[in-house]
């Protein structure tokens, strides 16, 4: 599956961005152009996971892959934190940082995976979309509280501090992609296939090409912030390599072990692997400033999503199929 | 000729995540509005950066402000503290508002 | 009808992006995105309905109805002119803004009305994409009319701003979306249908996606407004209700009795119903500065076109069915 | 050390629809250029707003201006009737302007 | 065909735009989405020609048309500066940098001309995508040292400036468009007809819909560039249509010279006629900013390009065909 | 109250493709920072533009420094060759930044 996957447009075109952006090309793609794709695709996830839903129903799997998940985003952070404090020598504030990250999940990753998995028939479960959206959050509160929990500096400022709880929760729960992850998946369901159809083709007929140029654009973040960096030493390096391949190999088994189906086995892999870089870092520049976000976009951003991107989701795919 | 009068023009420059917090200050101290102006890219001890709004929470924006001295001073003291975890850059700089008595 | 309404994906993701902003969430549609998809939706309702008039020729019913459209058009801000200064006690100015608004039309509420007409069987007739491109002017002139005629301060400082009354005309006449709806109306009625085939993909396909990725915008945008007004009184209220419920009821009728089938006719009535917030706002932050925005925007686009989305249309629709 | 001279940078802020104007009154005092800067978000006493061009009728911009004090006065004075029901905010502020003889 | 050419949407458009600038109407595409559009039309047809190379093969064909597509992109300048400094009396700084956009390419016009060729039976081959992202840079270099060879006031302050050279080589070589189009080329290459499957949809669905809206911004962009110019003269407006009807005569000849069909021939005479309005402008800027870009972009956006679109395509398709 | 030291507030007003030699220019002379910002539209001797990604070789941007007087004057030196041929405005205002030692 790795030759399937890096002769695949998707990655390719994630591939090209990236070298552009190591040569220094000043290929750019807009902002705004970026986030409406990134607008399209949740909808379009979100729309088809409901519908499908819709049509199969409430079942035990989605029941044990929606409270796996949580639990998975609960406390896969405290394994991470460990690692960061001891292993790489990071103070306890950018530790709970990093570790809120690598807790929470990836969308485009999530995405790349669905196609890439689908391809290789390995098609997961619709439900799974409702799963990462549940999985964005829970690894925030557990970051934090690990990074208060070990932060004397923390815990002055934070009694001078007293709105920022109420506001990070709220920050936190109401998050833009959440809402519309979660929204489209809940219109889909009510929806349903029929109600589904006449907008279909918008979101059926664009969906691969868009993820072609929404990577072409990643993989142009991701080289630069790897090369603008400053911050990466090679421990951090390592840990953004090793941390997705412990959580994904964790995340598979569960999955394989609650009975979900090897491809959903694998997405849930791939969400346990895959480290957020737009609802945690948000929640993190607010509730934890001091972090340095240096460090843990260029270990998300620069280093785990490639990762995941050519070579993680190729091997959750593969432990799942050998479990399953 | 039209009569002015003397302000200062506060310039926050912060994290786009933090805006938000800062306008909750500026409301504290009664400061009767303020503008946001959004920095496409720039550069610091931290490297180069580029807006980019799939990972909007490294960009930055300017929070711009007309206030008078106290209020300004007020303003002021109350961000001191964030300065250095938030890592804000504050300016201040005199300008004539013309008839400007309601800032 | 009502209920087809209240499911229908593209008015459930209004009421995604109206709920996502009354909880606060920072879920934002990036306003290039926005506006790239309202130009989208103009030329493709511009090209299919000159597309439509070329193959059926013009007729006596959209003579008709482009006539009775302008009349309606210059003589519904009287109405809500004497309204909105004897119930909701307002100033000449704000008055003459707000009456103008109400008597020019919303291309978006129009665009929701075809598709859920038409998907109950209702479908209106091509040209009156046409009616509605020449009925967002003359509500301008009226309103203006009546503001300088009853507003005392208006008078003097006309008298200074000499060169107002030129730039104000060519500003609304050459007005962006009017140019662009009547451009593409023309375009299409020059390809035809078989010119339009090449071009035609994109506007199909797309179509309802996009509108509905517009009217998730609109919800944010129609809530946010709604909230952060501090002008609207509940005479103001009760008029933004009111309004498009007399004008629609009187388009509706109109239509009915020049002849109009009844989807035609249903059409006519959410034109008048409907009020503007684009080209009707810009002009009158230009000839009437001294109205306030805070008034006509969170009236017209916090509570008219909302109440349209959800009710108007269906509520038209069934006067139009009733009298046909 | 290269030379400087001394100018206004005059700020205006101002609703997106009425840039044109004034612009026109710029050119009629014979200012030699202005520089437009969109706000992305605000709030005053109407209550917060965000840039949004579906109805960008409320989005606000600054047109930005270098000229001498005597154009800077001769604008202010032209634009003084416009400041409230036009609902300016005119700021001017003293800058030195290098090799800037032709502002 | 011209009559053809002037009643095709793609066109129609395009003077719809010109129309509105004109008549100073607001109409705007904002700049991200006409951004996101060139985006798109880039990517879709490198794949486009890299899929139709892949199941082709290379060919003497291809070989033939790149030699000769980079040494005209040498060459022509060099023309293009002896009638600009004789006949429009420009200073060499001037010319050179003139000369440097005519003697590159404008992908719009490219993509323009493939679909009015192919809409007449006259479809180019695919591998012209690679010839023309080749004839982007040669005449850079060209234009450059003319205007030093001739400039005494470059040379002077070259010597102070020493980076530039450098620089420079790289901004041209790694420039976004070419990036983009060769990636998308080699990606479509890689990738073959069956890997291309997937993500065509949005690649064939949308591609003339899109090309109409962008035109109707590039309509937008050539009258106001002309309105609001001061720098052209009659001798630099008559060059501006002159200045493509040589080159592209020549660019035709030669393409059936050595071998082309008469598409692919009419296609390099396009690309030889066509002046640059992206690549060399901003290169430009860095390397002879000494040169008035009101000249540049004038001659080249609000002129030639509008010729180009409305007759030049024509022209060279009656050439070619007569040729042929 | 807060300390607050002097400090020079620089804008270059420049063409978007040449932002990053003026990056250059700006690290030489080793200021620790700069933030760019975008300009919407503007007029000069040369007519009106306004921004246009298609052919963002006119459009403009304003190179936004903190500095002190030491490194501003370095650098204005540094640029001053540059002003008339790359048609740069640049001006220099003076401001207060609060408990900006590193500026
Ligand atoms: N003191 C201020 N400083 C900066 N911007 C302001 C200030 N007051 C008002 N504004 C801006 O002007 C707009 C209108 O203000 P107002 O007229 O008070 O509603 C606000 O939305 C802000 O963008
Ligand atoms: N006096 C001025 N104040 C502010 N911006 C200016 C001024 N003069 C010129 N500009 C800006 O600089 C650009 C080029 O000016 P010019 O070199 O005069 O054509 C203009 O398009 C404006 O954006
Ligand atoms: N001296 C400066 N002048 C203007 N902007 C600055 C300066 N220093 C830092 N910045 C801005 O602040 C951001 C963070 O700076 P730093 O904290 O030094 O990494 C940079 O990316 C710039 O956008
Ligand atoms: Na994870
Ligand atoms: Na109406
Ligand atoms: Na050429």
């Amino acid at each position: 599956m790795i030759l399937d996957t890096l002769t695949s447009p998707v990655i390719l075109f994630f591939i090209l961005g990236f070298f552009a952006a190591c040569i220094r090309s000043d290929l750019a793609i807009p902002e705004a152009f970026a986030k409406a794709m990134s607008i399209y695709l949740m909808a379009a996830i979100g729309l088809k996971g409901g519908v499908e839903v819709a049509s199969t129903g409430f079942s035990v799997d989605l029941a044990a892959a929606a409270v796996s998940g949580v639990l998975l985003g609960f406390t896969l952070p405290i394994l991470a934190f460990i690692l960061l404090r001891s292993f790489a020598k990071l103070g306890a504030i950018d530790a709970g940082a990093v570790a809120a990250h690598y807790g929470s999940v990836s969308v485009v990753t999530f995405v790349t995976a669905i196609e890439l998995l689908t391809a290789t028939g390995l098609r997961p479960d619709g439900f799974m979309v409702g799963v990462m959206a549940l999985m964005e959050i829970p690894a925030i509160i557990t970051g934090l509280l690990l990074a208060r929990a070990y932060s004397k500096r923390l815990k002055e400022s934070e009694e001078a501090d007293t709105e920022g709880g109420s506001n990070l929760m709220h920050e936190v729960l109401t998050n833009g992609s959440v809402i519309l992850l979660l929204g489209a998946f809940i219109i889909g369901f009510i929806a349903g296939a029929e109600g589904f159809a006449p907008i279909e083709p918008l979101f059926s007929v664009g969906f691969k090409g868009v993820l072609c140029l929404f990577l072409l654009d990643m993989g142009l973040i991701a080289a630069r912030r790897l090369l603008e960096t400053r911050k990466i030493t090679i421990s951090l390096a390592t840990l953004a390599i090793v941390l997705p391949i412990i959580n994904g190999t964790i995340g598979t088994v569960v999955g394989t072990l609650i009975g979900l189906d090897p491809g959903s086995a694998a997405i849930l892999g791939v969400l346990c692997a895959s480290a957020s870089y737009i609802a945690v870092p948000a929640a993190m520049r607010l509730a934890l400033p001091q972090a340095d976000p240096g460090i843990y976009l260029a270990m998300s951003l620069g280093i785990t999503f490639p990762f995941n991107i050519l070579f993680g989701i190729s091997l959750f795919a593969a432990i799942a199929k050998f479990l399953g | 000729m039209v009569a002015t009068v003397k302000r200062k023009r506060i310039e926050i420059l912060v994290d786009n995540p933090l805006v938000p917090k800062i306008v909750n200050y500026v409301k504290k101290v009664d400061i009767s509005g303020w503008s946001v102006i959004k920095i496409a890219s720039g550069g610091g001890r931290d490297g180069r950066w580029q807006q980019d709004e799939v990972s909007g929470a490294a960009a930055k924006s300017i929070v711009l402000l007309i206030a008078n001295e106290e209020k300004a001073q007020r303003l002021t003291d109350a961000l001191a503290p964030l300065l250095d975890s938030h890592s804000l850059l504050l300016t201040i700089a005199n300008v004539e508002v013309v008839r400007g008595d309601r800032f």
